[in-house]
């Protein structure tokens, strides 16, 4: 199994532990990863809100490079990931849009190398038992609020899960050894830039989102957007401290739990660059039992 | 042109009006011209109508034949998509008829001599405008000689 | 040589003042084979008609051509005209010189004139080579078939019978009454619907001309109009109805219990079963999938109980043909499954209901009493949302057209909530409230004004649970302001669909289906009850969503239309219908798929050939279902199929004669 | 509340409304019926001073500057909740994105901070290719005059190795300027 | 080009031998070296005749009808255009599947045996422009297969660029090159007589009753004969070129075959006929959706 690896910008910075954890798990699956060199910033989510045109230029390059090489694309990161696909289906679905891209990014781009969200790729491609056979520490204690955010499942065409209630990633926290929550808010959005540029908007909207985490018995969230985890483990202090409210949830990345049960070191996988201390449900899940013999 | 087309057409221009004949179906189109009668709109009297209880019953050869016998436009119309009486025979028009038109242009036939159109039995004016219409554009053409058996 | 009579039509100045009567009726005598030509005032006159018969007699004529107004006017009258002076009727052709000549050339005379000649030579060409046809009677038989036992089917029965015509009627289910049985109150009278539902079933199975099929189902239809042959698969019940007396004590003792259909899976039923006490008819069936004897072959309990020896593990179903002149197709609707409605929870929240199961909360010999209590806990609803339009007006996850009742079952459900809950608060989430019919908006506005129902103007978002209470998130668009409700329940007003199986059927019986396969009227203003099949009529919800007074009303209309077919014990058929030269044909069957009646099968004919007897396909048109359009001759290329009166020739000829 | 005059009101915005069309790749608001299910499905609605289902409204009603002058098309976080569950499959969220464009380019933003964010994003990945977030975040906000605003992540931030205090860079970005040249040959405002 | 010729030879004798087909159809060596003939063997020590060589162009599939009505089977062999041949009958129900065994041949395209009769014995001869076009060198369908299949790279679509080229040209342009062509037609139908979607059992040009077509050669009449046969055949033409290659002379006929394929395919799908048997035919139904030009 090989793909194009696309991290993006965020997982260069914000969202370092995201692709530290990918890289890992994704050793221990044997997926082989080819970072498309020198790939750009996909626009997102700024360029769809400026111009329609460039928003589907900019991750064509990428996708364009990954094409020559012959490889389908896996992009961790929420935005990029329906960005790319965007761009994928104008180019399948137009001629006239495919020749425009291509004359704007002045590289052939045909459509052939596919977007592919890497969980969908390990929740969904890679089969259960696989998984499970690379557990070697059960994720014993994990109650998780699996956290797809919007870009996963919307638009349809975009999306490769239900958009109302998706499973990928709860059937994955399962196979982990994990439990999982059924809630109301696993899709509602976390609100993107708001929190930043319109704060009070942005945190009631993600203080929603920890009551009904909350209420439904959830320890942690788990997303597969560095975007989403930003918003909710950095900015849940401020929620906090503005609702009068005590959450203590650590988020997750799911290649973090991924990694974790698969026994890769808890540093290796960034869990001690969050915000909202992850470290203390980590340690729990180490010390308890479900130590599989087969590692 | 040869000299002799030349002449031939002017001999025709003193007196030659077009002759369009026109397929309506039973129930729409042959209904709509009634119609039209009934409302006193005027159109060119260039045309003939030959009733068919459905346009799904007029043959491609039949066009074919008629320009060989010397008319210088068809028209094949019928109910519109839908209201067939017969629930489905105009679906049939429309493809056999989308090939058709595209095949008779293809050999070099004008489009405006062979056209399709919906008319319903309530379309009096769009019966009249299609008529009054499809007479200007032959009539601009001239005398159709294109598929024409001579020897009538 | 034929000898054709042309008659040129003044009508009055209708005609003769634009175009040249005389003119054109001398020209005609000298088109081929025209042997007498004369104009008259009035051709359709007593005079005119008199001027004609005496021509044909006189002048030895054998086809004639009128030219006058349109066919669509007059066509019968000088069809009759002419056979009453003995000749075929096919043999005369009409020009139409008024409505598509003199009336539409009124300034151009002699361009008028020059036209209504050409018309004439066309008709003159055309009658030449027209054929004499007959009206073929066909017998007809005096019985009719009834698909579908709902109170659409009963009363389409019932009036049948009660004119004297035998009536089947076949019901899937076990028993008849169908969706109305399910129903608790109707509207807009609170009538309960049992109450007036039941005498008509106790009617129907008590009629002498009334036979109830139950626990089966159409197979195959054949034939056409007047002679339907058609199988019926009587499902083995594993009960001998002959022996049977309801006593019910095989239901009592039956270890197996299964969810009841009829109760909306709200409360269980046995494996052998009748689908409610008021059943009919009152016997059980087995219910094979679920029964433990059939499953593993061991318990046998209802077979030791029953004294008279009913249960019989052995039947099997059963296949009868009968030919049936008529055919009412009643087989109602179906409620849109919400299941596809990840926002209202996927159907997985047990206290979000359709109005159905409402329905079955509310009826006193429900499940629950007729108290209404939430499925999850059985506790008492205080705050109940109504979702109207799911389902319906949504091209996205559901049908684009309108069910119709919603509106006024939902008000009704909103009233019986207030009734019955002490301190209840209802909601009712809506896009627009349509209650056209009698008696109706009165009813929606007591329900608001009386009952205190708050309408709020919005589609529902989201429906989620939040403790054991459902949030449900609208806009109100009055106010333009999302609003929020804690609902203990929430019935959604599903849409009517047809039977998930209706296509199927159609297509066995030869009719049209919509997109949402509603079956097709054969005219919806003028034709409402009929289909484009003669002889197979429509009633109730299978041709479009109906409440109960529409469907009955429509049953008995589609009953008169079948009285009037079985009333005669022939009926006369149209020649104008498509036939095959078998010597051309070559049996591709490309035909076949063309025609809108399944007129058209291919059958083996054996022939000589080379000195020895070979077998071919060849195409076969059934002279009862074809409706003569013609489309099938367009798809023979050899041209072995034709469409009587309308033939190649005859086309041909008009197109030469027009340009001759 | 005064009168808003509907005569003739399709006629003078007939343009307006065909750009908005355009934008849009052909959305048509007239498929809307006003159900609200965008709006009480829509995350940020309470934030909005229109719900989204009067932005389709005003299209509807051809008034389309009041459209683009609500704050509504840029509080939309482009979740595409709306457009999902639409039972009318009118693709909303599209439609703010053009509406959101199109004010941009007349001038009409309602929310400085959120337009402002969006041209240093867009900034950052033309001069190197990949977006720089600490100078993104210090830039919208010192830029904002609210320099202050999420200072407290910053260092936090840095330590956890989380952002670069030097922008990140692909060795040559000529490719990427590229594509917002040709972008902006063929209309792109950027 | 591999030489198959024993192996036909042996296959076809086994079969004869076997009794598992009374008759065996192939190609035999004609006079001159680049002309051949299909020729019946009924018996095992006739196979000999059998040959494979590059001139074996002729499509077999029509004369199956000759054995229509045998008692036993019919062996055939079939190259790409033979077999979708095959399954026209088949589709239109003039031949019983069961009663034909299908041997399939790999073509590797073969030669132009007029240019061959033009260019002498030692010329280099190009490839027929049948088999130039064809897109189906591998039979479709097949009971029993000699040699290996070649699986070759084929353009998805039909080339139509001649027709392309001549639909830009002005009405009366077109109009002369057509009726320059069919002035030449001797109406000798031999491009209907090698046809396999020409399986009438009476042609409607043999028939002179109903007035179709007056026996008169001209240019009026071929017309007529020309667009009639187009219609017929249009959407069940599986584009063997047999019409154009027996026209003795030189009409191009396939440019309207080819142009009522391409419209076919604009109009209502791509449509490659002859490939299966089963699936509804372009004129022998209709979509709801189909373009509508007549409003």
């Amino acid at each position: 199994m090989k793909y194009a690896y696309f991290p993006g910008c965020s997982l260069s910075s914000t969202g370092i532990e995201y692709d530290l954890s990918t890289r890992e798990t994704a050793r221990v699956l044997g997926i082989d990863l080819w970072e498309i060199p020198e790939w750009n910033c996909c626009g997102a989510s700024s360029g769809h809100l400026t111009d329609h045109l460039l928003s589907l230029a900019l991750p064509a390059r990428n996708m364009a490079i990954a094409e020559e090489a012959g490889l389908d694309v896996a992009i961790p990161c929420a935005a990029c990931y329906a960005r790319s696909k965007n761009t994928e289906l104008a180019v399948c679905n137009s001629a006239e849009m495919r020749q425009e891209i291509e004359e704007v990014i002045e590289r052939k781009y045909e459509g052939k190398a596919k977007a592919r969200a890497l969980l969908d790729i390990i929740a969904n491609d890679i089969q259960a038992e696989v998984i499970k056979e690379k557990v070697h520490k059960e994720l014993k204690g994990i109650k998780a609020a699996c956290y797809y955010g919007c870009l996963l499942v919307r638009p349809l065409a975009v999306g490769f899960d239900d958009p109302e209630d998706p499973q990928s990633m709860d059937n994955l926290v399962k196979s982990l050894g994990g439990e999982t929550v059924d809630w109301a808010y696993k899709t509602e959005c976390c609100g993107a830039s708001c929190p930043t540029t319109v704060p009070e908007t942005g945190k009631k909207m993600l203080e929603r989102i920890f009551e009904s985490a909350k209420n439904a018995g959830a320890n942690c969230l788990v997303t597969a957007c560095p975007m989403c985890l930003n918003n909710l483990d950095m900015r849940q202090g401020q929620v906090e401290k503005t609702y009068s409210k005590k959450y203590d949830m650590p988020v997750f990345y799911f290649t973090e739990l991924t990694g974790l049960a698969f026994g890769v070191e808890p540093t290796k996988l960034g869990l001690n660059k969050h915000f909202v201390d992850a470290m203390g449900l980590v340690n729990e899940v180490l010390k308890a039992d479900g130590r599989r013999e087969t590692a | 042109m040869s000299v002799n087309e030349v002449q031939q057409n002017k001999e025709v221009e003193q007196n030659w009006e077009p002759k369009i004949l026109v397929f309506a179906c039973t129930w729409c189109t042959y209904a709509g011209a009634d119609l039209t009668g009934l409302s006193r709109l005027q159109y060119p009297p260039n045309i003939r109508i030959l009733k068919v209880p459905c346009s799904g019953r007029v043959n491609p050869q039949f066009v074919i034949k008629a320009f060989q016998k010397g008319v210088d436009g068809v028209l094949v119309a019928g109910c519109h998509p839908g209201d067939c009486h017969y629930t489905s025979g105009n679906y049939f028009t429309r493809r056999r008829f989308l090939l058709m038109r595209r095949l008779m242009e293809y050999i070099g036939m004008e489009p405006q001599r062979f056209q399709n159109r919906w008319i319903s039995a309530a379309e009096a004016p769009k019966f009249q405008q299609v008529i009054t219409e499809m007479t200007e554009e032959i009539r601009t053409l001239g005398p159709n000689r294109k598929l024409r058996d001579d020897q009538w | 040589m034929k000898r054709v009579g042309v008659f040129i039509c003044h009508c009055g100045t209708n005609i003769g003042g634009v175009v040249d009567c005389p003119k054109v009726a001398e020209i005609a005598k000298d088109y081929p084979g025209v042997v007498y030509s004369v104009d008259n005032k009035y051709m359709c006159s007593e005079p005119g008609q008199e001027l004609i018969k005496k021509a044909i007699k006189e002048q030895n004529l054998d086809r004639v051509v009128v030219a006058s107004c349109s066919p669509r006017m007059h066509e019968p009258t000088f069809r009759r005209c002419v056979e009453n002076a003995g000749m075929n009727a096919y043999f005369m052709e009409m020009a139409n010189i008024r409505e598509h000549c003199s009336w539409v050339h009124a300034s151009e005379k002699d361009k008028a004139t020059e036209k209504a000649c050409d018309l004439v030579k066309m008709a003159v060409a055309k009658a030449i080579m027209n054929k004499p046809l007959q009206k073929a009677t066909i017998p007809v038989t005096d019985r009719a078939l009834v698909i579908g036992g709902g109170i659409a089917g009963i009363q389409a029965a019932l009036d049948l019978a009660n004119a004297g015509h035998v009536v089947d009627i076949v019901e899937k289910e076990p028993s008849i009454g169908g969706k109305m049985a399910q129903i608790d109150k109707t509207f807009p009278t609170l009538d309960c619907s049992a109450c007036i539902l039941t005498p008509k079933m106790v009617d129907a199975s008590s009629h002498p001309n009334i036979n109830l099929i139950t626990y089966s189902e159409v197979e195959k239809v054949e034939g056409f109009v007047g002679n339907f042959d058609v199988t019926i698969r009587k499902k083995a019940r594993s009960v001998d109805m002959s022996v049977c007396t309801g006593c019910g004590v095989c239901m009592s003792k039956c270890p197996s219990k299964v969810d009841s259909e009829f109760e909306m899976l709200l409360s269980k039923r046995k494996a052998i079963y009748t689908p409610f006490p008021q059943a009919i008819p009152n016997k059980p069936v087995i219910d094979r999938d679920n029964c433990t004897y059939f499953k593993t072959g061991k318990c046998g309990i209802c077979q030791k109980v029953c004294t008279l020896g009913a249960i019989d593990y052995t039947q099997e179903d059963e296949f009868v043909v009968t030919r049936y002149g008529a055919i009412v197709i009643s087989t109602g609707f179906e409620q849109f499954d919400h299941s596809v409605y990840g926002e209202y929870g996927y159907g997985k929240y047990p206290d979000v209901i359709t109005g159905m199961h409402f329905e079955r909360l509310i009826n006193a010999s429900g499940p629950t009493m007729g108290k209404i209590k939430r499925p999850s806990d059985g506790k008492v609803p205080k705050n109940v949302v109504f979702i109207k339009c799911v389902g319906s007006r949504d091209v996205a996850k559901g049908k684009s057209y309108c069910s119709k009742t919603c509106c006024m079952y939902t008000a009704k459900h909103a009233t019986l909530v207030t009734e019955k809950i002490e301190d209840s608060n209802v909601y009712i989430f809506y896009m627009d409230v349509r209650t056209g019919g009698k008696g109706y908006e009165e009813f929606y506005n007591r329900t608001r004004e009386k009952y205190d129902a708050q309408y709020i103007r919005g589609r529902v978002s989201k429906v989620f649970k939040q403790g054991d209470k459902l949030i449900v998130r609208g806009e109100d668009t009055l106010l333009s302001q999302a609003v929020e409700i804690e609902a203990d329940m929430v019935v959604l007003a599903t849409a009517m669909v047809p039977q998930a199986d209706a296509s199927k059927l159609a297509q066995k019986i030869g009719i049209g289906y919509d997109k949402d396969h509603f079956f097709t009227e054969a005219h919806p203003k003028l034709a409402p009850v009929e289909t484009h099949t003669q002889g197979v009529y429509l009633a109730g919800a299978c041709q479009g969503p109906k409440d109960i007074p529409e469907s009955v009303a429509q049953a008995s209309a589609a009953a008169a239309k079948a009285c009037g077919l079985l009333s005669k014990s022939e009926m006369l058929t149209e020649p104008i219908i498509s036939v095959v030269n078998e010597s051309i044909c070559v049996g591709c069957g490309l035909c076949v798929p063309i025609c809108p009646y399944k007129a058209i099968d291919l059958k083996t004919i054996s022939e000589r050939d080379h000195g020895k007897t070979i077998e071919r396909l060849v195409a076969d048109v059934n002279g009862g279902l074809c409706q003569g359009c013609g489309a099938c001759t367009v798809a023979c290329r050899s041209g072995a199929l034709d469409l009587k009166h309308f033939t190649d020739q005859q086309i041909l000829a008009e197109v030469n004669a027009l340009c001759l | 509340m005064g009168n808003i005059s509907l005569t003739g009101i399709r006629e003078s915005n007939k343009e307006k409304l065909q750009e908005v069309i355009k934008e849009s790749g052909g959305v048509k608001a007239e498929d809307c019926y006003q159900c609200g299910k965008c709006s009480a499905g829509c995350p940020v609605v309470f934030g909005m001073d229109n719900t989204p289902r009067q932005i389709m409204r005003f299209l509807q009603l051809s008034m389309v500057d009041e459209a683009l002058k609500s704050n509504t098309i840029w509080m939309c976080a482009g979740c595409q909740t709306c457009s999902v569950r639409c039972p009318k499959e009118v693709d909303i969220a599209r439609v703010m994105e053009s509406l959101r464009i199109l004010a941009r380019e007349k001038g009409y933003i309602t929310e400085k901070s959120i337009n402002l964010f969006h041209e240093l994003f867009l900034k950052s990945v033309e001069a190197t290719g990949r977006v720089y977030e600490m100078g993104l975040i210090l830039g919208a906000n010192i830029i904002g005059m609210k320099p202050l605003k999420d200072a407290e992540f910053g260092l936090p931030m840095i330590t956890r190795g989380k952002l670069a205090l030097m922008p990140h860079k692909i060795k040559d970005n000529g490719e990427v300027k590229k594509i917002f040249e040709n972008a902006r040959k063929r209309g792109a405002k950027v | 080009m591999v030489d198959l010729t024993l192996e036909i030879r042996k296959t076809a004798k086994e079969l004869l031998e076997k009794g598992e087909a009374k008759v065996v159809l192939g190609w035999e060596k004609g006079n001159f070296p680049y002309s051949t003939t299909p020729v019946f063997i009924d018996k095992p020590e006739d196979t000999e005749r059998l040959i494979w060589d590059e001139y074996c162009i002729n499509n077999l599939a029509l004369y199956m009808l000759d054995y229509k009505h045998l008692d036993g089977k019919v062996g055939i062999f079939v190259k790409g255009c033979d077999s979708r041949g095959i399954n026209r009958l088949v589709q239109d129900k003039q031949l019983d599947r069961e009663k034909v065994i299908l041997i399939g041949l790999s073509c590797p395209g073969m030669k132009d045996e007029k240019k061959a009769k033009e260019l002498g014995p030692n010329a280099d001869i190009p490839m027929a422009q049948k088999c130039q076009d064809c897109r189906y060198p591998d039979p479709v369908v097949y009971d029993v297969f000699l040699g290996e299949k070649q699986n070759k790279k084929v353009p998805e679509k039909i080339d139509t660029s001649d027709v392309e080229e001549m639909e830009t040209k002005s009405p009366d342009e077109k109009y002369r090159f057509f009726t320059t062509n069919y002035e030449k037609c001797l109406r000798c139908y031999a491009c209907r007589n090698v046809c396999p979607a020409c399986n009438c059992k009476e042609c409607i040009f043999d028939q002179t009753a109903t007035g179709w077509l007056a026996k008169a050669n001209n240019v009026s009449n071929n017309m007529f004969f020309a667009l009639t046969r187009a219609m017929h055949v249009g959407g069940r033409c599986i584009e063997c070129g047999e019409c154009e290659r027996v026209c003795s002379v030189n009409i191009p006929i396939m440019l309207l075959n080819k142009k009522i394929i391409k419209d076919i395919n604009f109009l209502f799908g791509d449509y490659d006929a002859g490939l299966e048997t089963e699936e509804r035919l372009p004129l022998g139904g209709y979509d709801y959706t189909d373009p509508e030009e007549f409003m």
